[in-house]
């Protein structure tokens, strides 16, 4: 077991390290010069070397990629060049909002999706069905901040019924603050979801091991949840992971619909006011969200899958 | 090409490992699996030589090495006394006009998008033995006819064939070009017994018109017998017995020959027989067990065949046999 | 040797029969969606010339009015038409829409197929490669890259066609490893053909339905990605007029009316819907056994 | 005229298939996979059921347990099981006599088992479904199954997981499954196809072995006549979609009266055969929709005769415990 699970954390570290180069390469391939971009054509040339000089870009490449990797690793992230704030602490208190809009989105998106997948796949052709291809369908067209907009006039504007904006603050606040937007990107993860398990469900439904169950006289419920789901649910978790990333990238969007502080509200006005170290710090939490929720759907899959778990 | 060398085909030595290559950083190694090893035999023009096995044996292996369809990792394949290794790559698909195949699944073989007329044309056209225009039509016709199929329908798709038909259009396919050696890999194995006893008697007969030789792999030990002049049984990738047809059907000399035989169920019902029913499984590829590969199962080991492999050895009823203890002993068939 | 006029399987079945398929009877859902596609390539091709206003003349008499009789969508918050708006950013997202998967399958598919072809070192880091950018979902990825340039159309479409390339180079790198296993392509090389041809004539026919498949289901998946990144500032920059922009200056803007939300978000979601369901209808028509 | 009839075992036999007709498909696009089917299996009897691709053998074992796709039909007929009509038994109860009085076995290992369940698990669940018994019983019925069906170290094999079986041992994990309620009729449909010649040959030693032991009835589906005549005692040829000949074994493999059975014996490549050529059928097996009016054999039929083209011969005894589907059969040597 063990065994299995240390070849996976291994495989990640190449993984974290490909990463950061490649987000370490694609800011570096700026077209224009930072300091020029940030201070604007009429800073003097002096201004322009302290500049540089204050964010190492006067270093050699090498040492600079050294420095960036060292800090990125440490969670060093700089300081803003807007607000002079570390920008650690600007992560440490908008990084809380967005993990909680994502797993509660998530969360609501599995228990909508995954059963609605599975009641579609086994009333197949009938009206059961068609419902759920329908919402897939919408699910799959109708754009998250377009849902999230109607969501916001709707139910907070006109009828009040949720906050119009910010995060809120102390458990249930917070919860109350995070139910319009959960809602808004949970209605498209379970059509992800739901149309996943459906497809991973009919697959599963076909296979010879579910026919040979009903031939030893297993009942149909048994014979869908015990054979059936257990192997569609396998590739739904690699859905699963997918899904929580797509939460994860929906929730920018969602946090300018709904006002909400986050990762991704900051990483855009970042990217608006040109703060490279905010940008830098948020392109790598991103990416280190990605390499996590693989790492843990490898992790699911390795320790659920005898295939893998158990060598032949 | 020479005159005709003594031999068309002659194998040296040959052997085939798969994987084995060290992980590349985060990409995983994969194990060493020793398909064909070390087989040596030679082909007649005009011969059948039919060659058996159970699955993991490397038969289907050997027939693509022979054809230079994989590359061999040793051993050598001399074709009408060319040293196929030493070919450049346009001398090499020269040779494959020499050199056809015919193959097991009859829905896999044929590229759903083409007509069998382009299948068909496309040999014609690669070698130069297209005639122009209308002319090919006519040469596609004729090798329809040959494999009796009617021509009018050469204008349509492969699905639209049965299982039997489209074996057929593989065949005019394989002899189009004229080769002189024709590898069949289990033609006839995903067919019906009453389309196969079709499909062998029209290679025979093609065979007979043509005169090219046959590599003639299968599993069904019966189909073989009809169709081999010679016949060379395969295990684990080494070739364990080889020779005449009536010799080795009727004296088989190795015990996995004999359990082979024996294992076949014969269609007339009460014949009282005895039969060797071999215990254990196949071994992987991957793990071949030392000495004989076959001591595992075999009734005979001894801590000879553990330890040493056994080599080729002549045979009273003319074929050869790779076995410490093989001699006359043959169970009755 | 017996000359056997057997009989043939199905009869000769008309190469067009894949539409015949798409657009038969008992599937009107198909027809609504191609008629909707149509009206929208027709409005996105002729926008200059049905749109009512100049999509970019402000007037200050006319700000965050209601829908009324000259202005049948109202007008923004700098005195802007929202229809002719909308005409134009249904323009913008038919560019983005066709040449981002465009440009996405071309490359994506010659890695694809380069790696599944021939396999070995090429196919473990190209696959490689794919499979970590393809952890991370096009959104993110294009969030990432826009980070990296700024805005203007040709750095969206590179950001756009990037995001898609993955996806693209892993179904065709799935279906040549499919193809590739096929007797068919054995038997082609054994016939003599050289590299190139087997390639051409039997690898890349025979693997163009899923990839056709793909590239109409992103048609879809691009227009809302611009419309996403638009949203979010990154996209198309305003004042020119795309879905996406119309709704983030809309949502800004706490006096104008819901309707240039509703009439951009409601856009985006029949066209991107529509072109979901033709490309559901024709992967059934292609391969009719997928579940 | 029922197959039944045909057959002089004693006392009424475990299972009477009569008239049966299956059909796919809905409303005029319907095709007819299986039409009129007639045999029996006595008890502790071994029926073999053999045709070629399309015949419709599969169809019809699988229509006894109601596993047919839900896109079939069954339009007529009835399966008798120990007097019970199944093809009138309300679907919620078929589930209760699968497994414990009929089981079956499927052609191929490598998909058959659940990948995700332990070897022992799925036979104990075999067990648990239709038998009250402790989980120590249990597991004690499931390693002497294990024995019994020639796995070597039970104890520790059942916690291992299809993956790591080779396609022999599945198959023999499959069997002790299916004998897990000591069902009285087994149905294997070509069981041993997908298995190499030495596998197959240790399968159908065991299955013999457990006919003997436990006096199960066996229908044997293949398309190997070798199989069927080293296996069964009665035979039951269909060819597309009808069974055209039934009889004992030893009679009709001696001198089969249906002229597809004539020629299908005489297709058979033999070990010991020193003829080159092979008598061959010639043309194909009809599509299952495109099936001609009249006999289906007529287009390949040596003796064929103009009524064989209009009418559909029915299964008819032409001797004791013999049948044959055709005009010509029986009246002079075909």
């Amino acid at each position: 077991m063990l065994r299995v699970v240390g070849a996976r954390l291994l495989d990640a570290v190449p993984t974290v390290l490909l990463v950061l180069t490649l987000v370490f390469v694609a800011l570096r391939l700026l077209p224009g010069d930072p300091a020029l971009v940030v201070l604007g054509e009429y800073a003097t040339q002096d201004q322009l070397a302290l500049f540089r000089r204050q964010m190492g870009l006067d270093l050699p490449l090498w040492q600079q990629y050294l420095a960036f990797l060292k800090g990125m690793l440490t969670f060093d992230f700089g300081t803003s060049m807007v607000s002079q704030m570390p920008v650690s602490q600007l992560i440490r208190e908008n990084l809380p909002y967005t993990i909680e809009l994502t797993l509660v989105a998530t969360g609501l998106g599995v228990v909508v999706g995954i059963p609605m997948g599975v009641v579609a796949a086994v009333n197949r052709g009938r009206w059961p069905d068609m419902g759920a291809r329908i919402y897939s369908l919408v699910g799959y067209a109708i754009p998250d901040f377009y849902l999230g907009a109607l969501l916001l006039i709707g139910f907070a504007l006109n009828l009040g019924w949720f906050p119009i904006n910010g995060g809120g603050s102390g458990f249930l606040d917070r919860m109350y603050h995070v139910i319009l937007p959960a809602i808004t990107l949970a209605t498209l993860k379970s059509a992800f979801l739901g149309r996943l398990t459906r497809t991973s469900m009919l697959e599963v439904l076909g296979r010879d091991y579910v026919r040979t169950a009903r031939a030893k006289g297993a009942r149909e419920p048994r014979v869908i949840f015990r054979h059936g789901l257990r192997n569609a649910l396998l590739p739904v978790a690699t859905g699963l992971g997918l899904s929580l990333l797509a939460t994860l990238s929906g929730s920018v969007a969602i946090e300018l619909v709904f006002n909400r502080p986050g990762i991704g509200e900051v990483l855009i006005s970042a990217i608006a006011k040109r703060d490279y170290p905010v940008i830098q710090a948020g392109v790598v939490i991103f990416a280190f969200f990605v390499v996590v929720v693989n790492l843990g759907v490898d992790l699911v899959y390795a320790l659920v899958d005898p295939r893998i778990r158990v060598k032949a | 090409m020479s005159p005709s060398a003594p031999f068309l085909l002659r194998a040296e030595g040959i052997g085939k490992v798969f994987g084995g290559s060290r992980g590349l950083p985060f990409v995983a190694a994969s194990a060493r699996v020793r398909a064909v090893d070390g087989v040596s035999f030679a082909m007649q023009p005009g011969e059948t030589l039919a060659v058996v096995g159970e699955s993991g044996c490397g038969k289907s292996t050997l027939a693509r090495l022979l054809l230079r369809l994989i590359e061999p990792s040793e051993g050598r394949v001399h074709f009408d006394g060319q040293d196929l290794e030493a070919l450049s790559q346009e001398a090499l698909r020269q040779f494959r006009r020499h050199a056809q195949m015919v193959f097991q699944d009859p829905f896999g073989s044929l590229s759903p998008r083409r007509t069998v007329f382009q299948t068909l044309a496309e040999p014609l056209q690669t070698f130069g033995l297209a005639q122009p225009g209308k002319a090919l039509r006519e040469q596609v016709a004729d090798l329809m006819r040959q494999v009796g199929l009617p021509a009018s329908v050469m204008d349509r798709y492969p699905r639209q064939f049965s299982g039997g038909q489209r074996q057929r259009i593989g065949i005019a396919r394989a002899i189009a070009t004229g080769p002189r050696l024709i590898v069949a890999d289990e033609p006839v194995s995903a067919l019906d017994v009453s389309i196969q006893a079709q499909i062998v008697n029209l290679l025979q007969d093609l065979q007979e018109r043509n005169g090219f030789s046959c590599l003639f792999i299968a599993h069904d030990l019966a189909v073989v017998r009809h169709i081999a002049d010679r016949v060379m049984v395969m295990y684990l990738g080494r070739v364990v017995e080889i020779g005449p047809r009536r010799a080795v059907y009727e004296a088989p000399h190795h015990p996995y020959t004999q359990a082979l035989l024996s294992a076949v169920p014969r269609p007339d019902p009460g014949a009282a027989r005895r039969r060797i029913v071999l215990g254990g499984d196949v071994p992987s590829p991957s793990r071949i067990p030392p000495g004989c590969a076959f001591h595992t199962r075999c009734p005979l080991a001894r801590d000879i065949c553990r330890q040493e492999r056994p080599a080729l050895r002549e045979m009273p009823g003319g074929q050869q046999a790779a076995c410490h203890f093989a001699g006359p002993n043959p169970i009755p068939v | 040797m017996t000359t056997v006029d057997e009989p043939l399987l199905a009869s000769d079945e008309p190469s067009f029969g894949v539409l015949r398929r798409m657009f038969s009877l008992e599937r009107p859902g198909t027809i609504v969606a191609a008629l909707v596609v149509l009206a929208f390539v027709v409005v996105a091709v002729l926008a200059p010339t049905i749109a009512p206003y100049d999509p970019l003349k402000q007037s200050y008499l006319k700000i965050n009015t209601y829908p009324s009789a000259d202005h049948w969508l109202g007008t923004d918050q700098f005195g802007r038409d929202v229809l002719s708006r909308l005409l134009f950013g249904a323009r913008n997202s038919l560019i983005f829409g066709l040449l981002a998967p465009g440009i996405a399958a071309i490359v994506g598919t010659v890695l694809g197929v380069c790696a599944g072809y021939f396999g070995g070192v090429v196919d473990r880091i190209v696959s490689r490669i794919i499979d970590l950018l393809l952890s991370f979902p096009e959104l993110l990825l294009a969030i990432m890259i826009s980070a990296a340039l700024d805005g203007g159309f040709w750095n969206v479409l590179l950001v756009l066609s990037i995001a898609f390339v993955p996806g693209f180079a892993r179904v065709a790198r799935a279906t040549t490893l499919a193809v590739r296993q096929e007797p068919y392509i054995e038997a082609s090389i054994s016939v003599g053909l050289r590299t190139r041809t087997v390639i051409l004539r039997h690898v890349v026919p025979n693997m163009a339905s899923p990839v056709v498949v793909l590239a109409t289901l992103w048609v879809a998946s691009a227009i809302r990605l611009e419309a996403s990144l638009s949203f979010l500032g990154l996209g198309t920059r305003p004042p020119a007029p795309s879905w996406g922009n119309i709704i983030r200056d809309a949502l800004g803007n706490v006096f104008g009316s819901p309707w240039p939300i509703i009439g951009a978000g409601l856009a985006i979601t029949i066209v991107v819907l529509s072109i979901n369901v033709l490309g559901d209808a024709l992967r059934d028509a292609l391969d009719p056994d997928m579940p | 005229m029922s197959g039944a009839a045909l057959h002089a075992t004693s006392g009424a036999p475990l299972l009477q298939v009569e008239g049966l007709t299956v059909a796919f498909g809905r409303g005029d696009a319907a095709v007819t996979a299986i039409e009129d089917v007639s045999f029996a299996v006595g008890t502790g009897e071994a029926v073999g059921l053999v045709g070629e691709s399309g015949s419709g053998k599969s169809v019809t074992s699988l229509s006894i347990l109601r596993l047919l796709a839900p896109s079939a039909t069954i339009r007529g007929g009835r399966i008798l099981f120990a007097g019970r009509d199944l093809v009138t038994v309300p679907r919620s109860e078929m589930p209760d006599l699968r497994g414990r009085d009929v089981a079956m076995i499927f052609q191929e290992p490598m998909s058959s088992l659940n990948p995700l369940m332990t070897v022992g698990d799925q036979i104990g669940e075999a067990i648990a479904l239709h038998e009250q018994v402790s989980p120590q019983a249990r597991e004690a019925r499931v390693l002497e199954l294990l024995g019994g069906v020639g796995i070597p170290d039970a104890a520790q094999r059942r916690r291992a997981y299809p993956h790591q079986f080779s396609g022999g041992m599945r198959q023999r994990v499959m069997i002790a499954m299916a004998l897990a309620c000591r069902p009285r009729l087994l149905i294997a449909d070509e069981p041993t196809t997908a298995l190499d010649v030495t596998i197959q040959a240790q399968v159908l030693e065991l299955m013999r072995d457990i006919r003997e032991r436990t006096g199960t009835a066996i229908l044997l589906i293949s398309h190997d006549l070798g199989v069927i005549a080293e296996m069964c005692e009665t035979v039951v040829v269909m060819y597309s979609g009808r069974v055209v000949e039934t009889g004992r074994v030893a009679d009709v493999f001696r001198d089969a009266l249906h002229p597809y059975t004539r020629g299908l014996l005489a297709s058979i490549p033999r070990l010991d055969g020193e003829s080159r050529r092979l008598h061959q059928i010639p043309g194909n097996v009809p599509a299952p929709g495109a099936r001609p009016r009249g006999c289906a054999f007529a287009p390949r039929c040596p003796v064929k005769v103009a009524r064989c083209e209009a009418e559909r011969p029915a299964l008819t005894p032409l001797a004791p415990g013999r049948g044959a589907a055709c005009f010509v059969a029986g009246s002079e040597a075909a």
